[in-house]
């Protein structure tokens, strides 16, 4: 479906199940999931709050096990390509380690993945100037600015050459500018080295802005509502929001969202 | 009654100076933060002097801290020996030995739930012990010397540090232990990158606790079996003797190496998790 | 559930131990008694085994092992021996008796329970100056830990003699020291927990124009309750070892510390070790009762 | 009736059998006093506690209440209802203890707390240093408060005293063959033991005079009858006994060696005793327990108003 | 230059200056700030993090002190107003006290404010209709759901009859739906009660779709570059973001935010 070559599939989800048992019963965060996300795709998943994209997002990163349904990952389970380390994972908040410099953060999954010395300065060299933080590698996270430390997780996530780039609300807790100006960066990333990403966001134009794919979704049980591909071309300046293709786009969205949201909570 | 009058004067004088200081602009500097306390017990010192002497007091209820002092400087080479063999022979191997064993025994209990489980608060049980049971003892076991106050130590240190360990080895938010998980580490991998340094700012509120707690079970431990050398030892047969000023200047030298002890522990923590926001200010 | 089963089995273990533990530690004594009475012991002379291994000596001698349970004034008594001294001087006592170790503890837990009061009462009227007054904070804050470390048993023979010379004698002495021991715990967590409200919270009260004292009741106390009832549950317990403590200078009379201290003097180790588990024991519903109290403090706050 | 506050040196134990008597069978009563005995124990200096004003009258060694008169404590002996010493070492046969002598590069178990000067006094007599173990110098522990340090093997010998510490050896099933006591008494350093002390000061006034004349006479009567009814004695020390870790065994036990130390004594200090004291403290080498010749440490006022 | 009456000024800024003396050296937080607040305005402060836009709302309601130039509140020093319990404050987190039911949080400034009690009942009513939380009064805080939180928030801020109601980003921590949603019933809200609101936002979209005024600020020093004057009518249904108008303002506005911002934080 996506353009260009004959696809791939790198994420394949079938009747994708998963239920939380917890005091108060159980919770049905994800049901009857199918979806494939092909080699290069950027698909993004909106939805109200509890609608399961977090526990989706966690369930290819084997960090949350489906109860039912099948889940493969580049033709494995997604333990084994965990193992393998296909994942680079960004959590909302940034989430770096305060007794660590940047650079040491970013050298982090390179040490644990036992690259060299030298291999590891290099790539936090390439890292930190792809995410346009250079001269900043001895500096404590809680020095930077909100904007500055969810960049460097981001080239935490690049250090290493996963395939995959899992992103949850990474953009959440930036203001507006930032936030434009990191989705630039970001789209232009995903341009040069034709990752497959998959992305959580609340913010409809950042979904629309950025994607191949919306998946909309919404909550109890949480389940895919709407997958809405993009008829926007590849390359996208920041005033391609002002387009009625854009604006058409992201009222889809909306009124997808709307049919799966109740308003009294 | 002069000295009474002289007494609350001194009082009020001390504590106008360090309202002064303490609200006026300089309040943050560390010199008057290190000043205002000093002053505090400078007063307190004062007024002890004036209210046992206007008072009279007899020598052998509360010496005045001038006859303490005195003491202190004619007897320094007893209270070094005393000092040796509590503080340094005693509570410091004692603090060694159990922090350690602690420190050990929480990544054991971290690594099963189910040890945790049951072992903490078997072990809240355990350290409700009180120290007058377990000294005689502790004594019996391992002798007269300072080996059966390590043991001591050791018992009452383990269990604040074991607790304060786990409790930080647990510290760690989910999301930075998923993110070990996205890299595949492995468990020595995640413990030592993640784990213990995040669990080191309680670490070392465990080693903070366990200063005072050693020193006072290796002080404790000696009245209940000792050579003759030591802190308690010095105290309880110097109360026998009605040498107050011996033992008020002991107690100042419990004091100043609790202190320094303390101070000791929070300046390394300070070095060590100068990333926590509480050493940020 | 799992927790008991948790906790069963990490007692039952320590309890194997225990008993392992016993045959070691009384392995000496038993063999002087055994050769007393005439049994045939290798070596056999007191002085030559003073020296020898512990483990040896059992190897050579292992028809003893089961008198190491047994024996009168053990080294290391047995576990059932506890538990029978603790059953037949509790629940076999009346308990007006001076053996019933309830008369005992009643003793030392009313010591506790007013020094309790007075050094909480103390440790948050600190905790409220020195949150409120600066000089308070700077002045006062490092000498109370600088009093945490001033061997309390030092200090006991004094206070009592101090307080017997203006009269006081009996229960308050007792609470005195008890009551030093548990202040401190609750300014270091009365201080946290009444400047837990965030700036936020703060200001808040300030677009209200609140004055001090509505700002104090209204957002410094309820927001320190968890903190308060943390720190009071081990300000009991060092109440508890405070009075017990405070038993030694005050002539022995009665109380779990004189039980202690009397076993200790008899050599009834038996005595010590029911002593001491009875305390710890005591000091372990303490702290539960105040952790039910917290629960339902916190539940009627609605912050449980 | 007259308040009277007595601080016993130890727990309560037939040791203070005659106060417990006197106090049981209404002795003080008829003597018009209100009598409050404080028990001691083993953080309980008696001299303090008279000197804080807690007590007008206490149960003390001569030695520690010399001692706190040369540091300033005024105190008097004001009566001596024992007249020899329970006090002695208590060693094992098998050590090689046979005299005094061979007491040289062992360890020894001392009672410290202001108990320790009739030791010191004895090991500087004889010209055995206290400093550690040596060829002329033994190695001094700290007791505890029980003998524990001897059945354990820690030290060679132990204090003891004739009517308590020694039977709780015996009672740990060590038969008295197997030990080799060298008593105080026997050695030449006795000192004198649990006499009663007040504050000079305070013998000035007429009145606490009087109170004093009526407490030792009404003590004494309790001695004696304690001495010849030395069980039931020891049944009143049981009752007043509020720890309940006394057995009647030992207490009576205890009852029969404590009447062997008051015989011989009506009450009053008998000077010589006094003198012999006062010299063995004296000779204690470079570091004596005091330095001079006490003046005015004993009356025998009281004892003369008291039994005659 | 507000529309309707006569324009009444409530805040009035003239010169506005204030420097934070901190460890690195002085910050300035607010340099030359010029504003005038009419009565019955709703004006929108939007501007990347650190240009001051909570700093000038703290002015306001005297909780800071400037270092420099004027600022008056109806006539008065903000000081005075704030003794006259002129402000209502919502922040960006909701705030409630946990130890007390939604009813009880929202008496708190009644409480202190010396109210009866059935005054205070009453109150808590009105303003519990007004916010949709009728029925949730003796719930606790964390019973709620983050946007019922905010909303009890805004409830507790007008029980009390404060002329100004001072909002530091009140649906940050929003998603955008429930945002969409409490964004409608604040401007109902607003037309209703015709207070004077400060709102600081990150949102362009929420600025342009509230505020009858927007003010963008930069930062280093913080200072104000741009007013813009909404020409949206005062009915405001949601749609009205899909029209040119609305995408014109919006476009004016992240023109505005763009030139003011550095990249490199
Ligand atoms: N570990 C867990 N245990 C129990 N329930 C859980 C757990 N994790 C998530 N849930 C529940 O599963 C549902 C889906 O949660 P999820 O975090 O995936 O939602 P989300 O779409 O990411 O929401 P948000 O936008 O708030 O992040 C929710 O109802 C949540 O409460
Ligand atoms: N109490 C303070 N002490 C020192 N500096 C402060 C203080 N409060 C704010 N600042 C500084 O003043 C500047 C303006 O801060 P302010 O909080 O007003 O920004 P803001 O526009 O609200 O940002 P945000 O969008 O992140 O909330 C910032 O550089 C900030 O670091
Ligand atoms: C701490 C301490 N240890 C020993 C004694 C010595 N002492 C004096 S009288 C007495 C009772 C004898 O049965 C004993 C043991 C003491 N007083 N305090
Ligand atoms: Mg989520
Ligand atoms: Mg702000």
């Amino acid at each position: 479906m996506n353009s260009e070559n004959t696809p791939q599939p790198v994420v394949e989800a079938r009747q994708l199940d998963l239920t939380f048992e917890t005091n108060d019963g159980p919770v049905h965060a994800l049901k009857d999931v199918n979806l494939t996300i092909d080699k290069g795709d950027f698909v993004s998943f909106i939805g109200p709050s509890g609608c399961g994209k977090t526990t989706f997002l966690r369930c290819v990163a084997a960090l949350e096990t489906p109860t039912g349904g099948t889940l493969s990952v580049n033709g494995m389970s997604p333990d084994e390509a965990r193992r393998q380390r296909a994942y680079g994972y960004v959590f909302q908040a940034a989430g770096l380690y305060p007794w660590r410099t940047i650079a040491r953060n970013i050298k982090l999954p390179l040490e644990i993945m036992g690259y060299s010395r030298s291999q590891q300065d290099e790539r936090v060299n390439d890292v930190l100037e792809l995410v346009d933080l250079k001269g900043f590698g001895g500096k404590y996270p809680w020095q930077l600015s909100g904007g500055m430390q969810q960049r460097a997780s981001i080239a935490r996530a690049l250090a290493f050459d996963a395939d995959i780039l899992l992103m949850d609300e990474p953009f959440g807790a930036l203001d507006e500018i930032v936030r434009d100006h990191l989705n630039e960066q970001l789209l232009a990333l995903w341009a040069r080295t034709g990752k497959t990403i998959g992305f959580v966001t609340h913010s409809i134009p950042e979904a629309v802005y950025l994607s191949t794919r919306i998946v909309v979704m919404s909550p109890r049980p949480g389940r895919i509502t709407d997958v809405i591909e993009s008829p926007l071309p590849k390359e996208r300046p920041l005033d391609i929001r002002d387009t009625p293709e854009f604006i058409e786009v992201a009222h889809r969205v909306r009124e997808g969202l709307r049919a799966g949201h109740s308003y009294d909570d | 009654m002069i000295f009474v009058l002289f007494a609350i004067l001194l009082w009020a004088l001390g504590w106008w100076l360090n309202s002064r200081l303490a609200n006026g602009p300089q309040a943050d500097t560390s010199a008057v933060r290190l000043l205002v306390p000093v002053i505090f017990g400078l007063t307190i010192v004062g007024i002890w002097e004036l209210l046992v002497r206007g008072l009279e007091v007899p020598l052998v209820i509360l010496p005045a801290p001038s006859v303490i002092a005195e003491r202190f400087v004619n007897s320094v080479p007893i209270l070094w020996a005393d000092f040796v063999q509590t503080i340094l022979k005693g509570a410091l191997s004692g603090y060694v030995i159990g922090c350690a064993a602690a420190f050990l025994t929480a990544i054991a209990v971290d690594r099963s739930e189910f040890l945790r489980l049951g072992l903490l608060p078997v072990g809240n049980f355990v350290a409700a012990l009180p120290i007058v049971g377990t000294a005689p003892i502790l004594v019996m076991w391992f002798g007269f010397d300072w080996q059966s106050k390590a043991a001591v130590v050791v018992v009452m240190v383990f269990f604040p540090m074991l607790v304060n360990t786990v409790a930080g080895l647990r510290e760690t938010t989910a999301m930075q232990r998923d993110l070990m998980e996205t890299y595949a580490a492995s468990y020595w991998q995640s413990f030592f990158k993640l784990r213990l340094p995040a669990a080191m700012p309680f670490i070392f509120n465990g080693l903070k606790i366990s200063t005072t707690l050693a020193l006072i079970g290796a002080i404790v431990a000696e009245f209940f079996g000792s050579p003759t050398v030591g802190m308690g030892f010095r105290i309880s047969t110097s109360v026998g003797q009605l040498a107050l000023d011996m033992v008020w200047a002991e107690i100042v030298v419990a004091a100043l190496a609790g202190t320094l002890f303390y101070g000791l522990m929070a300046a390394i923590e300070r070095a060590v998790t100068f990333w926590h926001p509480s050493q940020r200010g | 559930m799992r927790s008991v089963l948790a906790v069963l089995t990490v007692v039952a273990a320590l309890v194997a131990l225990w008993y392992a533990a016993c045959v070691p530690m009384n392995i000496k004594g038993v063999l002087t008694e055994a050769e007393r009475a005439g049994a045939e012991v290798v070596p056999a002379t007191a002085r030559e085994r003073r020296d020898a291994g512990e483990f040896g000596l059992i190897a050579r001698n292992s028809f003893a092992i089961p008198a190491t349970w047994e024996q009168d004034r053990p080294r290391l008594p047995a576990p059932h021996q506890v538990a029978i001294e603790l059953w037949e001087t509790t629940v076999k006592k009346k308990i007006t008796s001076k053996r019933s170790l309830i008369y005992h503890g009643w003793v030392t837990l009313s010591a506790t329970l007013l020094g309790f009061a007075i050094g909480t009462g103390l440790g948050i009227l600190l905790a409220v100056g020195i949150v409120h007054s600066r000089v308070m904070d700077m002045s006062v804050m490092p000498w109370a830990i600088v009093s945490q470390t001033i061997p309390i048993i030092a200090l006991a023979p004094m206070i009592i003699v101090v307080l017997y010379s203006i009269g006081i004698q009996g229960i308050i002495p007792k609470a005195v020291i008890s009551a030093y021991l548990s202040f401190f715990p609750v300014v270091v967590g009365m201080v946290k927990g009444l400047r837990s409200p965030d700036g936020m919270q703060l200001d808040l009260l300030r677009t209200y124009n609140a004055s001090n004292a509505q700002g104090f009741w209204k957002l410094r106390l309820p927001a320190s309750m968890p903190y308060l009832f943390a720190s009071l549950k081990i300000g009991i317990a060092a109440s508890l070892v405070g009075a017990i403590v405070g038993e030694l200078p005050t002539g022995a009379v009665a109380g779990l510390g004189a039980r202690l201290l009397a076993g200790s003097y008899y050599g009834q180790t038996v005595q010590i070790w029911s002593a001491l588990f009875a305390a710890a024991i005591l000091a372990a519903c303490l702290v539960a009762l105040l952790g039910l109290l917290e629960r339902m403090v916190l539940k009627r706050m609605g912050m449980a | 009736a007259d308040e009277v506050t007595l601080q016993l040196k130890w727990v309560t134990q037939a040791q203070f059998a005659g106060y417990y008597v006197a106090q049981d069978k209404g002795f003080y009563e008829e003597e018009n006093l209100d009598v409050t005995i404080l028990p001691g124990g083993p953080d309980i200096a008696p001299t303090q506690v008279i000197a804080g004003g807690g007590a007008d009258v206490t149960v003390e060694w001569m030695p520690a209440a010399l001692a706190a008169r040369e540091k300033g404590l005024p105190l008097v002996n004001i009566a001596q209802p024992f007249k020899s010493s329970g006090m002695m070492l208590t060693c094992w046969k098998d050590a090689g203890i046979e005299s005094p002598e061979d007491l040289k590069n062992r360890t020894l178990g001392v009672w410290f707390f202001g108990n320790e000067f009739p030791f010191m006094s004895w090991m500087s007599q004889l010209g055995i240093s206290t400093e550690g173990k040596s060829e002329n110098g033994v190695e001094v522990l700290k007791q505890g408060f029980n003998v524990d340090p001897l059945l354990q093997r820690q030290a060679d010998c132990i204090s003891t005293m004739t009517y308590n510490e020694y039977w709780q050896v015996i009672d740990a099933g060590v038969d008295p063959e197997e030990l080799v006591t060298f008593k105080y008494e026997d050695q030449g350093v006795a000192t004198l033991e649990d006499g009663l002390y007040v504050l000079e000061e305070n013998l000035a006034d007429p009145e606490f005079s009087d109170k004093m004349v009526r407490f030792v006479r009404a003590s004494m009567k309790g001695w004696k009858y304690a001495e010849e009814n030395p069980d039931e004695a020891a049944e009143i020390v049981l009752d007043n006994d509020a720890t309940g870790a006394q057995t009647e065994e030992h207490q009576k036990r205890m009852m029969g060696e404590i009447a062997k130390l008051t015989a011989g004594s009506n009450g009053a200090l008998d000077e010589a005793d006094y003198q012999r004291t006062v010299s063995t403290l004296l000779a204690g080498g470079s570091d004596p327990v005091i330095t001079k010749e006490p003046e005015g440490a004993w009356t025998q006022d009281i004892t003369d108003k008291a039994l005659n």
